[in-house]
């Protein structure tokens, strides 16, 4: 039982600092960004701060890829698994960054706080994915859940914003006290908040204070779910999704998705919870109810961003079997699988969410992008075809075609759930995606659908209409390197089996 | 001076952290919400203190101080989404906000 | 390695299509007819010089290429070609050149892309018949799917997003069984050598315990049998048909359907031979079902389109029939109907498509008397016609008459319960026939032009080839 | 000489290719010229071969055209190839063919010139002609059943010809499907037999039955028992597949209907050619039925059966070609009737016979029709003798034939057939007694049908405008004097029967009375009707007008629609059927999936109500939610 303050070796060592240099790289950011408004306040000045420092983290992370796992300090350990997944939300936090410029470009007054507020985020994403100690944990989910709330409510004359952001506050703050009720009980009954402590098995079987830490292992799992919009616990997704400006919707979906999980599965693994039998119940019992209810309640839904919030939870759904399958001679084709899973689903979302942002660019009647609805989409391969080969593909990713990742992506957890004969949950997930199907498609096809002022011949309305969906030369780019990722990745993923493989 | 066994320590937190609970769900002023979101933060921190006191460790109060500090900062922003709330809807019933559903 | 380069040309050709579309117009659809031949001819003589230059007449599989795809589970893409597959490609080509001399005139809108989704449906379906390893079969598969279902939701008529909808979730669905299968015998050859492997020769050596290999079995059989729609999992054919375009249903019928006969035969037959005998019962009352119902529903319809969507159900159970009864002649009778099926229906298909440009309506009611205005295509008509109702001296008759044989001798009751379903296809030939050529003329319509002639003769001239000289296809079939 | 053969059917499809190919632009004479000559090269190349099959030592002819394909099964593969056979019954059949098919296209050349698409009528005639020689040529079964089904389809179109009429279709649909309803039974008698016998060649099939059946009373009877039993069915079902073609009992409605096409067609298909195509079949398969004496106990019956019922049935119609269709449904039941007694080369003299002297009838009929502007009631004709001459001595001719009076080719056949039907061992005389029954009915109708239409008073106004091309005339001719002197042609398939087997048991004794009594009955039934059907006969006394009516009793008028079999398919077989069809029009299957569907949004419906935005509500459902995994944590 090793306590924090008492023991001999210097607190940083060099190899330590090295193995958590982008981490510190953004702390450091968001520093010199507070001095950097204290000396010249422009908007233009604090977006390229934000900018360089996430992209140097980005390339400190890369680099860190080789590099073995290293415990630094008690609180966090940085392995191959987290490296990934903190590139993945570096990339998401670029990206996000990117879209908020047109966003913000709506208001007069110098938006540096947002700046901030989104280092801050990223951090705290930082910090979960590297945890490796419940305060740790503890730490990051905060950063994560208090800088949201202040990015969600962004907009004040929005009359979205304050309702979503109030709702997304009193919720999350209701998830992590219970949570921290959770992982109280689980300290009080093993004495030890680091995950790899040994806890003794007997410990889960025993009555009496045994009872406390199953309760303890419930609440705790109930708060991470509630973060990850998992079914019981899904509640606000669909309201604070639409409510949330574009970007902001594209991190929440992104950022904190990643980043919990990896915390949920490196704490699941190293604690060995799944020895529990009705542990493997509750996980069983929230995927196959986000599988179905994500589905089934996006079915109908005109508003794209709440449509993307159910089909998140039912994707959440499916990631929850990676962990409920997973076996301990395993663990590392499930690391791979959940990791790919997320990566599939990260570009997936942030490929659509790029669209939204730019057709909600050139349409000026929701100047806070909430309602974005299904028919903003009719036609749209006919004015703007690159834009609408990339949605199409996202939306293809996310119901699980060939020649997308996500396919790769669903491929990964059949094999894994076919190893472990975890048949209904297969069943479940065949039943999902086919209802899934049932909403993806009609977008497609309203893609392709005809504008009714489609009367003139396609070609030259195609020229004349592409130039006004708007977007500089740096939206291209982005829009075709997404194009490349998800297309390449989709086709050959032994690329990112090599980058996971660690 | 007599040692107060876990147990019991456990047992006042949980009800401590169901009466906030129930604060939160049943208030229909927005300000009360926030006060019994402090209730529950604190009656985790009475866990956490219990728990570290059995243990002989610090982490309990470590993890204790935390809390506090998470306390602050979500009043803080809570409090200033008040204000933004009753300047927009001129009173604090949180069933107003409802606007965003199906 | 050539035959990768034909399906990768299929692509740029297709890409070039709607580009070139955009620039000058009408250029796109002599683009594709020009490629598609080209292509065609050059399999035509990849498949002679491999067959003169390693002298073996494609009995067994012949692999032309391996090559590393996903390390972490060993998927390589490798593909191979024996006489099924030859004799389905062949059909293939046809009916895609058929199929761009169809919709010459009634594409109008969006026309480029209109061909590159053609061309890029037959890349996927060329992929089905060559890919070895099931992963990319799967793949295949699946990619076959989009172009299709893109042709019927954009270019379909009125209730056409419905109609994609259906057909893409029942496919889709039911080759997510097939994944699960896949995954499970993957494993399962991972569990007995200890080498995890998606090679279908690899498989060949597997020797899996009956109960096991009786649920894969079934992964596999479901899929395709959704794909060749057998009776209770039919009802997205008559739908899809009515509502795609005109080369949407030949290519459809023609083709599509095989790809699930195909895979009966490769993946449930030959890789589960115990299952499917155990299985063989069931699936031979399933295919008798959908001949009798297919014939009956087809008898009620009043849209020419379903009617034939129903005839095509009632020949595809032969085809299932046939190939369950596990015998040599029936195997050959299985192939050649699936042949004559795929002329046969793309024939029909291809008329309903020339009736409908000129009287906008796919109804039965509507037609009538065509054959005072128009006695050259009554007679392709009637022709067709008769080649559905199993005429002897077409193709369809062979095909039916081997497999009745076949099956006969391994279970006569089956048999003869099939033969009741000849009635049932006489009446609904006749009604079709019936309905639209004979009877007081309502309208005049003008007779078929040059390049409907061209395609109404060339698909006749192979049905009496076929018909009268069916051994053509039947020296190809004896590898079994 | 091979070559002659080979070639036979494919001069009538020359001239179908061309009439099909320039049918709008040629002209009537053209287009007449074209497929008559193709015919009459027909029957100058049979003339040649018949000849040669005369020449010839062992009384065959073939020629191997191409293989056709393989039929593989245990006992190994036999070849299925276009092989044409010509012996002493096919001889017959194609002499049959094209000489009566001749004389028709004859006829019909000039009877439909004022038709608009009269080519296409003359390339379906030819096309009718090359599937009938295909079917009687044939060597194997599968050839055999390509004839079968193209003759069937040939029908179709004749029938239905003048497809403007809604009547015309239904006939011509009708007249498919039946016959195809038995085409389905003989498809599987031949997948039976190929099962049984391994091969499909008729020669070989009757020689190997035969062994089977020598073999079979030495060797173990286990394997001949269930060899007789597939013998047996086989039989049936061929049998099946006959009755579907020659309009037989159970499925002969179609017949009558048959009527709406022209004339020439039903001269030609439902007289001379088509409709013995069954009683060939049975001939030619006689090896097969000699090994099951009750099937041709059955054919007996069922030809007697027919017979009967076609009589009375004649005796009740209005329309003067229903009159003829039901005579030779009857006449065929009196070849069957032979068939089934294993008086197999009578049965196929009557067949001959009998289509030149039907043939005959039908013509008449039609040019008395045709005088008649198309009026094909037998009550609105009468007292035609005086204004159609020619006609009435030609139907005279015919209608004697039909009686059998001595003398004439009719009289020959039937006494034939009736002579071998009291001592034959699978008829007897109960069949005897049929048969001279039939013979009195047939006289009775045909008195009836010539009182009725040439005597009497002319119950018409319009005058009568007869075709006098000498061209038609001189081919009624032709048939008339065939039709008196057929009788006389020597034939001689003793070598084609050779394998009958002559029946052991000894010779019923027949009572010398016999051939009186066959005689005599056409007379009596002559008389008869001079009496009772005064009134059609003599004209009405001055100033008394009195036309006659059909008479409308219940009975008669049952006699008329087909004593009921009509009625009773359409109740039992196409109403069920039609009524099947159109409750399941929306498949059933179909209606499962989207039910399934439907529920899937009713979930939807439901669980948006649980969204109802309310953040008190989340909370309570957050709790809610814990409270319920713990507890089901806590059991």
């Amino acid at each position: 039982m090793m306590s924090i303050a008492s023991n001999s070796q210097p607190l940083l060592t060099m190899t330590m600092a090295s193995a958590i240099l982008p981490q510190l790289i953004i702390a450091f950011g968001i520093t010199l960004a507070l001095l950097l408004v204290a000396w010249k306040r422009s908007q233009r000045t604090i977006a390229l701060f934000t900018f360089l420092t996430l992209f140097i983290a980005l390339l400190a992370n890369v680099s860190l890829q080789a590099m073995p796992a290293t415990q630094v300090t008690q609180l966090l350990k940085v392995d191959g698994y987290s490296t990934f997944a903190f590139s993945l939300i570096l990339i998401s936090a670029l990206v996000a960054l990117r879209m908020s410029h047109s966003f913000l470009k709506a208001h007069v007054e110098v938006h540096d706080e947002y700046y901030l507020l989104l280092l801050l985020l990223v951090l705290g994403a930082g910090v979960l994915v590297a945890s490796d100690h419940f305060a740790s944990l503890f730490l990051g989910f905060e950063l994560l859940s208090i800088s949201l709330v202040g990015l969600v409510g962004y907009h004040r004359e929005s009359n979205y914003s304050v309702e979503s952001a109030f709702k997304y506050l009193v919720l999350s703050a209701t998830a992590s006290s219970f949570m921290l009720l959770g992982i109280a009980f689980i300290y009080s009954v093993t004495g030890d908040l680091s995950f790899n402590a040994t806890i003794p098995t007997a410990i889960y079987h025993q009555q009496g204070l045994g009872l406390f830490f199953q309760l303890g292992l419930l609440l705790f799992v109930s708060g991470i779910a509630f973060k990850l919009s998992i079914a019981p616990f899904h509640f606000w997704t669909p309201d604070v999704y639409q409510g949330a400006p574009t970007p902001i919707t594209m991190l929440m979906a992104t950022i904190s998705k990643v980043a919990m999980f990896v915390v949920l599965l490196k704490c699941i693994i190293a604690q060995r919870y799944l020895l529990l039998e009705n542990f493997q119940l509750f996980l069983t019992s929230f995927a196959v109810i986000s599988m179905l209810l994500g589905n089934v309640m996006a079915l109908q839904q005109q508003n794209l961003k709440r449509l993307l919030a159910y089909s998140s939870i039912a994707h959440m759904g499916y990631l929850l079997i990676v962990i409920i399958v997973t076996s301990a001679q395993s663990l590392a084709f499930t690391w791979q699988s959940a990791l790919f899973y997320l990566a599939a689903y990260t570009v997936a979302n942030l490929s659509i969410f790029i669209i939204i942002a730019l057709i909600q660019q050139q349409n000026t009647s929701s100047l806070y992008q909430e309602d974005i609805s299904l028919t903003d989409l009719q036609g749209l391969f006919w004015r703007a075809p690159s834009y609408a080969l990339l949605m199409i593909l996202g939306l293809l990713s996310l119901a699980g075609i060939p020649l997308t990742m996500g396919f790769i992506g669903k491929f990964y957890i059949l094999s894994q759930a076919t190893i472990a004969h975890a048949w209904w949950l297969i069943a479940t997930l065949i039943i999902g995606s086919a209802i899934g199907l049932a909403y993806y498609l009609p977008m497609i096809f309203k893609i392709f659908a005809d504008t009714p002022s489609d009367t003139l011949c396609d070609t030259q309305k195609m020229n004349g209409k592409v130039k006004a969906l708007g977007g500089d030369i740096i939206e291209q780019v982005l829009v075709y390197s997404f194009i490349t990722f998800g297309l390449v990745f989709g086709v050959l993923p032994e690329v990112i089996n090599q980058l996971i493989a660690s | 001076m007599t040692v107060i066994p876990l147990f019991h320590v456990l047992i006042l937190s949980t009800l401590l952290f169901a009466i906030g609970f129930i604060g939160v769900v049943a208030r229909k002023n927005t300000l009360f919400i926030l006060m019994s979101l402090e209730i529950m933060l604190n009656a985790v921190g009475v866990a956490f203190i219990g728990a570290g006191s059995v243990w002989q460790q610090a982490d309990g109060q470590v993890m204790f101080l935390l809390i506090l500090t998470l306390a602050a900062a979500e009043v803080a922003v809570g409090l200033a989404l008040l204000i933004r709330m009753q300047k927009k809807y001129r009173s604090l019933d949180i069933d107003l906000l409802n606007q965003m559903k199906g | 390695m050539t035959l990768s380069l034909i399906m990768l040309a299929l692509l740029i050709t297709g890409a070039l299509a709607w580009r070139a579309e955009r620039y000058w117009q009408g250029s796109a659809k002599w683009l594709a007819l020009m490629s598609l031949a080209l292509l065609a001819i050059t399999f035509a003589g990849f498949v002679i010089n491999y067959a003169i230059s390693h002298n073996n007449d494609f009995a067994q599989l012949q692999v032309l290429s391996r090559i590393n795809w996903i390390k972490t589970f060993n998927i390589q893409y490798s593909i191979a070609l024996d006489q099924l597959s030859i004799v389905l490609i062949a059909l293939t080509w046809l009916l895609a050149i058929i199929c761009v001399l169809v919709s010459w005139r009634e594409i109008k809108r969006h026309v480029g892309f209109y061909y590159f989704n053609l061309l890029l449906t037959i890349a996927g379906i060329i992929g089905v018949f060559v890919a070895v390893d099931m992963f990319l079969f799967f793949f295949f598969w699946e990619v076959m799917l989009l172009p299709m279902t893109a042709i019927i939701a954009i270019w379909g008529h009125e209730k056409r997003y419905f109609a994609a909808l259906k057909f893409f979730i029942f496919t889709q669905v039911s080759s997510l069984l097939m994944l699960v299968a896949i995954i499970a015998t993957g494993y399962f050859h991972l569990l007995q050598t200890g080498q995890l492997s998606f090679y279908y020769l690899d498989w060949l050596l597997l020797d899996i315990p009956l109960e096991i290999s009786q649920y894969l079995m079934l992964g596999f059989f479901i899929a395709f049998a959704v794909k060749l729609p057998s009776v209770p999992v039919h009802s997205w054919l008559p739908d899809a048909h009515t509502q795609a375009p005109t080369a949407g249903s030949v290519l459809l019928a023609g083709v599509l359907l095989k790809t699930g006969a195909y895979g009966l035969i490769r993946f449930v037959i030959f890789l589960f031979p115990q299952a499917s005998v155990q299985f063989a019962p069931i699936a031979a009352t399933l295919a008798v079902v959908s001949i009798v119902y297919g014939a009956k529903m087809a008898f009620a319809q009043q849209d020419f389109k379903r009617l034939v969507a129903y005839s095509s159900i009632s020949h595809m159970g032969f085809v299932m029939l046939a190939l369950f009864a596990f015998n040599s002649m029936a195997y050959q009778g299985a192939i050649v109907t699936m042949v004559a099926h795929g002329l046969s229906s793309a024939a029909l298909f291809a008329m309903a498509g020339m009736i409908y440009q000129r009287i906008h309506s796919r109804d039965l009611a509507d037609m009538g008397g065509f054959w005072q205005s128009a006695p050259r295509m009554g007679g392709f008509a009637l022709a067709f016609a008769g080649a559905a109702f199993g005429l002897p001296g077409l193709a369809n008759f062979i095909g039916e008459f081997l497999s009745l044989v076949g099956v006969f001798q391994v279970m006569p009751e089956f048999a003869i319960i099939a033969a009741l379903g000849l009635i049932g296809s006489a009446i609904y030939g006749m009604v079709l026939f019936q309905a639209s050529f004979q009877g007081a003329p309502k309208r005049e319509i003008i007779d078929l032009q040059s390049r409907e002639l061209i395609i109404c003769g060339s698909l006749l001239l192979m049905l009496l080839a076929i018909g009268l000289y069916p051994m053509l296809l039947l020296k190809f079939s004896f590898g079994v | 000489m091979i070559v002659l053969l080979a070639s036979l059917p494919f001069y009538p499809l020359v001239s179908f290719l061309v009439l099909i190919a320039f049918g709008k632009k040629l002209s009537w004479q053209l287009a007449a010229i074209i497929s008559v000559s193709s015919i009459a090269l027909t029957v100058l190349v049979s003339a040649i071969l018949l000849f040669e099959l005369s020449a010839s030592q062992n009384q065959v002819l073939t020629v191997n055209l191409w293989h056709w394909f393989d039929l593989t099964n245990q006992m190994g593969t036999s070849e299925v190839n276009m092989r044409f056979y010509l012996d002493g019954l096919s001889a017959v059949m194609i002499s049959v063919v094209t000489g009566v098919g001749f004389l028709i296209h004859l006829f019909a050349a000039i009877y439909m010139k004022t038709d608009a698409n009269f080519s296409r009528f003359m390339a379906y005639m030819n096309l009718f002609i090359v599937a009938m020689l295909i079917l009687v040529l044939a060597d194997n079964l599968v050839l055999l059943y390509l004839g079968w089904e193209g003759v069937g389809l040939c029908s179709f179109l004749l029938i239905g010809f003048w497809y403007q009429e809604k009547s015309n279709i239904l006939a011509a649909r009708k007249a498919f499907i039946v016959t195809r309803i038995g085409d389905t039974s003989m498809v599987i008698g031949l997948l039976l037999l190929f099962n049984t016998f391994g091969e499909l060649n008729i020669k070989a099939v009757t020689t190997l039955a035969q062994q089977g059946h020598n073999l079979a009373a030495g060797s173990s009877p286990v394997s001949s028992a269930e060899q007789a039993n597939d013998i047996y069915w086989i039989a049936l079902l061929l049998l099946g597949g006959a009755v579907g073609k020659s309009a037989q009992l159970p499925l002969q409605t179609w017949l009558p209907d048959a009527m709406a096409g022209p004339t020439p067609v039903s001269a030609l298909i439902h007289a001379a050619t088509m409709v013995t195509v069954g009683v060939y079949l049975i001939a030619r398969m006689h090896g097969i039925f000699l090994l099951v004496p009750e099937v041709m106990n059955y054919v007996a019956w069922l030809g007697a059966s027919t017979l009967l019922l076609a009589g009375v049935a004649a005796l009740a119609q209005t329309d003067i070609k229903r009159v003829l269709a039901y005579s030779t449904m009857s006449q065929i039941g009196y070849m069957m009737l032979a068939l089934g007694a294993g008086a197999w080369s009578a049965g196929v003299f009557h067949l001959m016979t009998h289509a030149f002297f039907k043939a005959l009838l039908f013509l008449t009929a039609g040019a008395v029709i045709y005088a008649l502007h198309h009026q094909q009631n037998l009550f609105k004709m009468g007292g035609l003798f005086k204004k159609l001459p020619f006609e009435t001595s030609l139907f005279v001719v015919g209608l004697i034939c039909l009686m059998a009076l001595p003398g004439t080719s009719g009289f020959f056949s039937k006494e034939a057939i009736i002579a071998q039907l009291w001592s034959s061992s699978t008829a007897g005389p109960m069949l005897w007694w049929c048969a001279i029954l039939g013979a009195l009915l047939t006289s009775i109708y045909s008195c009836r049908l010539f009182f009725l239409a040439f005597l009497g008073t002319a119950r018409f106004s319009e005058n009568t405008h007869p075709e006098k091309s000498t061209l038609l005339r001189s081919a009624l001719i032709v048939l008339a004097l065939l039709s008196l002197f057929g009788g006389l042609i020597p034939l001689d398939l003793t070598l084609v029967f050779s394998t009958v087997i002559q029946t052991p048991l000894a010779q019923l004794i027949e009572p010398t009375w016999l051939h009186t009594v066959a005689i005599i009955t056409p007379f009596i039934g002559i008389l008869f009707s001079w009496f009772y059907f005064k009134n059609y006969r003599l004209s009405p006394l001055k100033g008394t007008k009195h036309n006659i009516q059909p008479s409308k009793g219940k009975f008669v008028v049952f006699c008329r629609q087909g004593l009921g079999f009509d009625a009773c398919y359409n109740a039992l077989l196409v109403k069920p059927y039609q009524w099947l069809a159109q409750i399941n029009k929306h498949d059933i299957f179909d209606q499962i999936i989207m039910l399934n569907a439907g529920y899937v949004n009713l979930w939807h419906d439901s669980l948006i109500f649980v969204q109802n935005g309310s953040l008190r509500w989340y909370l309570a459902a957050f709790g809610l939610a814990i409270m319920l995994l713990l507890g089901v944590s806590l059991l």
